[in-house]
C-alpha cells in the first residue's frame, strides 16, 4: 500500500521552516506564531492520517523519487510506515503543537529562529519514525541532534543552556558516530542501506553473520543509547534538560529520549531479529538487565534532586530504563506496552513541564534554588502538577498504568523474568515519590528551608523571563490540562491495549516488514487479544500508588533521608555524595563514560555471541 | 596488509576520542571531534574500494567498466559539508562560553552539578 | 581516572572494532549489490555520467534533503546564538570610533575585491551546474560561491552594524535554497509522481542541460550552502570586526 | 592495496594523531589544515574525485578559517580580560 499523504508529511513543516527564516514575517510575531502553528498543525493531520491508514491497511510504503525495488534490490529511499511509527510520529506532532502554544507566552520575543527550528525539530522527528532506510534514519537523527543543540543553547545569556547545549552536542555527535560505524559495517557485508533488504541478506547467514553483525548492533545500540540516555550513557541529559526552554523539554522529554529506543526497536526488528534471532536468550537478559540499572538509577538520581527540572531530567532517564526494559523483553506484548508507556508518560511529563512553565512565569524566583513555597497560592496549576505526579506513579486510571501492565503481564509469563516487576515498581515508586515530594515542596511549602540544602548542587535553572505576573494566561494553563487529561485519556479510552497489541505485533513481525516493503504484499498479523487489567492489578496499582505518596510526601519531601542506623546514614550520605560528583557536567567525563557503556555493550555481545 | 585502511579508520576513531577526553581546551576538543567523524568517512570510502576500479564517473569510459561503488560517495560527500557547520555550532557555543564563564578549559566550566 | 577509565574502556573497543571490521570483505573486493546496479544503470536512466552526483540529487535525494536542512538548522541556530552576544556589544560600541576594517573601504581594495571575485563565482557556478557530468556540484561549487561572497561582504567595507542587512541578504538566500529543494519535490507530487521524482526532459547525457531535477537540486543545494556558509563565516568575522573597539 | 595508497594511510593516522595530540590551539588547526589536505589526497587515491573536492574546500580551508576566526576572537578577549585586570 502507498499513500501521496507521505510525500507531503516532511515537506510541510520544512517549507514552513524556510518560509519563518526566508522571509523573518516581516517582523510580526503574531505572523511568524500564526505560520508555525499552521504549518505544526498541518503536518501533524497529515501524520494522523497516515495513522488511521495504517492501522487499517497495514504498512504503507512510500518510495521517494518513485525508485521502487527490483528483484529485492531498493537504490532508493523509502518511508516504510506501520502503525507504531505512525502514531510515534502523529504523538511528536501533538507535542510540537503543545510546545509552540506554550512558547508563545513563555519568551518575552520569540524571534522567526525558535518557531523555525522547532519546525525543522518535528520534520526530524517525522522522518526518524516513518524512514525505511537505515542512513536515512541516520541522517534524521543527525538532524535532531543540530536543532536540539540550537535549541538548547538558545538562551545563550545564561551561562547554564551553555554547558548545558556543548555537553548535548560532544556527546551526541559521537553517539552519532558509533551509529554511522554500524552503519558502514552492515554496509559492508550486504551492500544495501534499505532495512528490509538488510534484513533479506543477512538472514539466515551462518552462525548469525559472525562477529561483524554482533559488533555492527553493538555499535548502533550504543549510539542509539546515548540519545536515549541509558546509564552510563546518560551523563549529558540532565544538564541539557535542565537548562533548555521549557517548552523544548516537552519535545526533549516527551519525544526525543524515546527516539533512541525506536530506533533501536526498529533496528533489531527489521535488521538483527533475522540473524541474531536465534540468540534472543542470550540478548534479553542483556538489555533488560541496563534497562533495570537504568530506571532504578534514575529513580535514585530523582530522590537527589531540588530542582522541579532536573528532577523531571532524571525522571526521564528513570522512564527509559523501564521502557528498554520493555524493549528488552523482545515480544509483542511488552513492546505494546512501552507504545502505550510512551505516549502517557510524555503527555504527563510535558504537562508537569509546562506546570514548571507556569510556575516560571508567575513567580521571577523559580530559577533559582528557593523552590520551596513558590506555588503557594497557585491552587489549580498546584492541583494539575499533583495529577500529573500521580500518572507519573503510573496510577490506575493513566495510560502509565496501563503500559506498565502490559509490560509486567509480559515479565511474568516469560520464566525468569518473575523479578521485572519488582524492579519496575522500585524504580516508579523512586520517581513518582519525588516528583509527589516536589509538588508538596513547591504547593504546600512542606520540607526545610532549600537555603540549606546547596550542598553538591550550584545550579540555576535559569532560561526563563523574568516577568511576575499576575494570572496565568489560558494559552499555558489549556495545554497542561490537556496534556494531563491525555494521559488519563491514554488509560482510560477503550481499545488503546487492543489496538497497541496489533500494531506491535506488526512491528515485530520482520519477514512481514520485508515483504511489504520489498514486495508490495501487506501481512496479515493475528495479535492475541489482550486482556484488560485484572482487578488484582489495579488494587496492587493503588497499593504501589499508596506507597509511593508515602515514601514521596512522608521521606523525600520532610527530607528525612537518609534514615536508620548511623552508619547507614553515613553511608548513603557517601553514596548520594559520590553520585553528585559523578555527574560531574564535565564533558571529557562525560565522553569517558559513554565510551566505558559501548566497550561493555560491544564486549559483552561479542563474547557471549561473538 | 589489506587490513591497513580498517585499522586506520579504528586507530582514527580512538584517537580522536582519546583526545576529546582529555582535552583542556574547547576548540582543540571540537578538532577532536573533527578527527572522529573523519574515521567514519575513511571507514566508508576503504569498504566501497575496489582494486582497478575507476571512479564512478562515466565520461571518456564506458558503462560497464569496473567502477568503485558510488553509494559510499555520496554518504561521505554531503557529510563532510553538513558537519563543517556543525563544528561551526560548537565553536559558537564555545565563544559564548568564553563569554559567560571566562575560559574554555572544561575543568573550569562548572555550572551544573549533581 | 577519567583517563584510565577512557584507555580501558578504548582498548575493549578497539579489540571489538577489528573482531568487526575482520569480518568485512578484504580491501579493494567490494561488490555492493547498490553500488554495482547503480554504476549500471545511472547513466541510461538519469543520463547523468557522475552516478554520485545522480544518487545524491536522486535516488537518495531524501538523505539530502535531510542534510541541507542540518546546513540550515546549524547556521541559524549558529546567528541566534552570536547576534545576541553582538547586540549586547553594540550597545558598548555605539560611541566608540569606527571600527577595523577601515582599510577594507579603502576604495582601491573594495575595488580588486569587486573584480577579484568574478573568477570564483564563475568556477563556482560551473562546479554546480556541472555536477551530474564531471565531480562537483552543489556542495562542493556552493562553498566556493561562499568564499565569494565573503570576500565581497568583506572588501566592500564591513562597516559594523551595516552589514546586518547583508546578512539579511544572506539568511535569505538560504532559505530560498533549503525551501527550493522542499518545493521541486513537492512538484514531483504536482506533476503526478512521487515527492522528488524527476519531472522535467531528461536530455542528452553528457549535456549541460541533462539529467532532468538533478541539476535543479544541485543549484539549490548551492544556493544554501553558500548562504549558510557565508552566513556562518560573516557572523565569526564580524566577532572580531565590531568588538574591536568595544571597551 | 597499492603502495602509494598504504603510504598515504600512513600519513593520515600520523597527522591525525597529531591533531588529536597537539595541545597548542594555533599549531593544532594548522595541523588540521593539513589533514584536511591530506585526507583529501587519500580520497583521490581511493577513486573519490567529488568527496576530495568536498574535503579540500572545506576541510582544509572553510573549517580552519572558521578556527582561526574563533581562536582570534578568544585571544583578543583573553588579552582584553587582562588588560582589565
Amino acid at each position: 500500500m502507498t499513500t501521496p499523504l507521505l510525500g507531503l508529511v516532511l515537506a510541510v513543516p520544512m517549507l514552513g521552516a524556510a518560509l519563518l527564516a526566508g522571509t523573518q514575517p516581516l517582523r510580526r510575531r503574531l505572523l511568524a506564531e500564526a505560520i508555525a502553528l499552521a504549518a505544526a498543525a498541518g503536518a501533524t493531520v497529515l501524520c494522523g492520517l497516515v495513522l488511521r491508514l495504517a492501522i487499517r491497511r497495514g504498512e504503507l510504503v512510500y518510495w521517494f523519487g518513485g525508485w521502487r525495488p527490483h528483484h529485492g534490490v531498493a537504490v532508493g529511499i523509502a518511508f516504510a510506515v506501520d502503525p507504531l511509527g505512525a502514531g510515534l510520529a502523529t504523538f511528536s506532532g501533538l507535542l510540537t503543537i503543545a510546545a509552540l502554544v506554550f512558547a508563545w507566552r513563555h519568551f518575552d520575543s520569540v524571534g522567526h529562529a525558535f518557531p523555525a527550528l522547532v519546525l525543522v525539530f518535528m520534520a526530524a522527528l517525522i522522518g526518524f519514525c516513518l524512514s525505511g532506510d537505515l542512513f536515512d534514519m541516520f541522517v534524521f537523527f543527525e538532524l535532531m541532534t543540530v536543532v536540539a543543540i540550537a535549541l538548547t543553547a538558545y538562551r545563550s545569556d545564561q551561562r547554564s543552556p551553555l554547558q548545558g547545549a556543548l555537553n548535548f552536542g560532544i556527546c551526541n555527535a559521537i553517539g552519532g558516530f558509533l551509529v554511522l560505524f554500524g552503519i558502514a559495517l552492515l554496509y559492508g557485508r550486504t551492500g544495501a542501506l534499505n532495512l528490509a533488504q538488510i534484513g533479506v541478506a543477512l538472514r539466515g547467514a551462518p552462525h548469525h553473520g559472525g562477529a561483524l553483525v554482533v559488533v555492527a548492533f553493538g555499535l548502533i545500540a550504543s549510539g542509539f543509547f546515548v540519545k536515549a540516555a541509558i546509564i552510563p550513557f546518560h551523563f549529558w541529559l540532565a544538564d541539557a534538560y535542565t537548562s533548555a526552554p521549557t517548552p523544548v523539554c516537552i519535545l526533549f522529554a516527551g519525544v526525543m529520549s524515546e527516539m533512541g529506543l525506536y530506533g533501536l526497536a526498529r533496528v533489531y526488528w527489521t535488521v538483527f531479529a533475522g540473524p541474531l534471532g536465534a540468540d534472543a536468550g542470550t540478548i534479553r537478559p542483556m538489555l533488560v538487565v541496563i534497562g533495570s540499572v537504568t530506571a532504578l538509577g534514575g529513580g535514585v538520581m530523582c530522590v537527589l534532586q531540588h530542582l522541579p527540572k532536573r528532577l523531571l531530567a532524571f525522571a526521564t532517564i528513570g522512564s527509559m530504563g523501564l521502557f528498554l526494559i520493555g524493549f528488552g523483553l523482545l515480544d509483542a506484548g511488552a513492546l505494546a506496552g512501552v507504545a502505550v508507556y510512551v505516549v502517557a508518560d510524555g503527555l504527563v511529563k510535558a504537562g508537569l513541564f509546562v506546570c514548571v512553565g507556569i510556575l516560571q512565569h508567575r513567580r521571577a524566583d523559580a530559577g533559582s534554588l528557593r523552590v520551596r513555597g513558590l506555588g503557594r497560592g497557585l491552587r489549580f496549576t498546584g492541583l494539575l502538577f499533583a495529577v500529573g505526579a500521580l500518572g507519573m506513579t503510573a496510577t490506575p486510571g493513566f495510560g502509565t498504568f496501563l503500559g506498565r501492565s502490559l509490560i509486567e503481564t509480559a515479565a511474568s509469563s516469560r520464566p525468569g523474568y518473575g523479578w521485572v516487576p519488582y524492579v519496575m515498581s522500585g524504580a516508579e515508586v523512586l520517581i513518582g515519590g519525588s516528583v509527589l515530594a516536589a509538588w508538596a515542596r513547591i504547593f504546600l511549602g512542606w520540607g526545610p528551608d532549600d537555603g540549606d540544602e546547596r550542598a553538591g548542587e550550584s545550579a540555576e535553572e535559569g532560561d526563563e523571563l523574568e516577568v511576575t505576573s499576575e494570572r496565568t494566561p489560558a494559552v499555558l494553563f489549556v495545554p497542561a490540562l490537556m496534556l494531563v487529561a491525555g494521559g488519563i485519556a491514554t488509560g482510560v479510552l477503550p481499545g488503546v491495549g487492543r489496538l497497541a497489541v496489533s500494531a506491535a505485533a506488526r512491528f515485530i513481525d520482520t519477514a512481514g516488514y520485508a515483504g511489504a516493503v520489498l514486495g508490495g504484499h501487506v501481512a496479515a498479523v493475528h495479535p492475541p487479544r489482550p486482556a484488560g487489567p485484572s482487578i488484582e492489578e489495579i488494587l496492587v496499582g493503588l497499593g504501589l500508588t499508596g506507597l509511593t505518596a508515602l515514601f514521596g510526601l512522608g521521606v523525600v519531601a520532610p527530607r528525612r533521608l537518609p534514615f536508620g542506623p548511623p552508619a547507614v546514614r553515613t553511608f548513603s550520605r557517601g553514596v548520594a555524595r559520590r553520585l553528585h560528583e559523578l555527574h560531574s557536567g564535565h564533558p571529557g567525563d562525560d565522553v569517558a563514560w559513554l565510551v566505558t557503556g559501548a566497550a561493555v555493550v560491544c564486549g559483552a555481545l561479542v563474547l557471549a555471541l561473538g | 596488509m589489506s587490513f591497513l585502511p580498517f585499522a586506520v579508520a579504528a586507530w582514527l576513531l580512538l584517537v580522536g576520542l582519546y583526545g576529546v577526553v582529555t582535552s583542556r581546551h574547547l576548540v582543540h576538543l571540537i578538532l577532536c571531534l573533527g578527527i572522529v567523524q573523519a574515521s567514519t568517512y575513511l571507514l566508508l570510502l576503504a569498504i566501497g574500494y575496489l582494486h582497478a576500479g575507476r571512479a564512478p564517473i562515466f565520461v571518456g569510459i564506458t558503462v560497464g567498466t569496473p567502477a568503485v561503488d558510488p553509494v559510499v560517495q555520496a554518504l561521505t560527500l554531503t557529510d563532510v559539508v553538513v558537519e563543517a557547520t556543525v563544528s561551526a555550532l560548537l565553536l559558537a557555543i564555545a565563544l559564548q562560553v568564553d563569554r559567560r564563564f571566562g575560559t574554555v578549559d572544561p575543568d573550569a566550566i562548572r555550572e551544573l552539578r549533581g | 581516572m577519567r583517563t584510565w577509565l577512557f584507555l580501558v574502556a578504548a582498548a575493549v573497543l578497539a579489540a571489538v572494532l577489528v573482531d568487526g571490521l575482520a569480518g568485512l570483505p578484504s580491501f579493494g573486493h567490494f561488490h555492493g549489490v547498490d553500488g554495482l546496479t547503480l554504476d549500471h544503470v545511472t547513466v541510461r536512466q538519469r543520463h547523468a555520467t557522475d552516478v554520485i552526483t545522480a544518487i545524491n540529487f536522486d535516488y537518495r535525494g531524501l538523505d539530502t534533503m535531510g542534510e541541507e536542512f542540518i546546513l540550515f538548522a546549524s547556521s541559524v541556530g549558529l546567528v541566534v546564538l552570536l547576534r545576541e552576544q553582538r547586540s549586547d556589544r553594540r550597545q558598548d560600541a555605539r560611541d566608540g570610533p569606527a571600527p577595523p576594517g577601515g582599510d577594507a573601504r579603502d576604495p582601491l581594495l573594495a575595488l580588486v575585491g569587486r573584480w577579484g571575485v568574478a573568477p570564483i563565482i564563475v568556477l563556482g557556478i560551473y562546479i554546480v551546474t556541472h555536477g551530474q557530468l564531471t565531480p562537483g556540484g552543489g556542495f562542493q561549487g556552493g562553498v566556493i560561491l561562499a568564499s565569494a561572497l565573503i570576500t565581497l561582504l568583506v572588501t566592500s567595507g564591513g562597516r559594523g552594524p551595516r552589514t546586518i542587512g547583508r546578512h539579511g541578504a544572506l539568511e535569505a538566500l538560504e532559505a530560498l535554497g533549503a525551501g527550493g529543494y522542499v518545493a521541486i519535490g513537492v512538484a514531483g507530487i504536482i506533476a503526478g509522481l512521487q515527492f522528488l521524482s524527476n519531472f522535467l526532459p531528461l536530455g542528452t547525457a553528457g549535456a549541460l542541460l541533462s539529467s532532468g531535477t538533478i541539476t535543479s537540486l544541485s543549484t539549490v543545494v548551492g544556493l544554501e550552502v553558500a548562504g549558510a556558509i557565508a552566513l556562518i563565516v560573516a557572523e565569526f568575522v564580524e566577532q572580531g570586526a565590531d568588538s574591536g573597539t568595544a571597551r | 592495496m597499492t603502495t602509494l595508497q598504504a603510504a598515504v594511510l600512513i600519513v593520515v593516522a600520523a597527522s591525525g594523531t597529531a591533531v588529536a595530540l597537539t595541545r597548542d590551539p594555533t599549531r593544532q588547526v594548522i595541523l588540521t589544515g593539513l589533514f584536511g589536505l591530506v585526507l583529501a589526497v587519500l580520497f583521490f587515491v581511493f577513486q573519490a574525485p567529488d568527496v576530495a573536492l568536498s574535503q579540500i574546500v572545506v576541510g582544509s580551508v572553510a573549517l580552519p578559517a572558521m578556527v582561526l576566526l574563533t581562536l582570534r576572537e578568544l585571544r583578543r578577549r583573553a588579552a582584553e580580560r587582562e588588560r582589565g585586570e
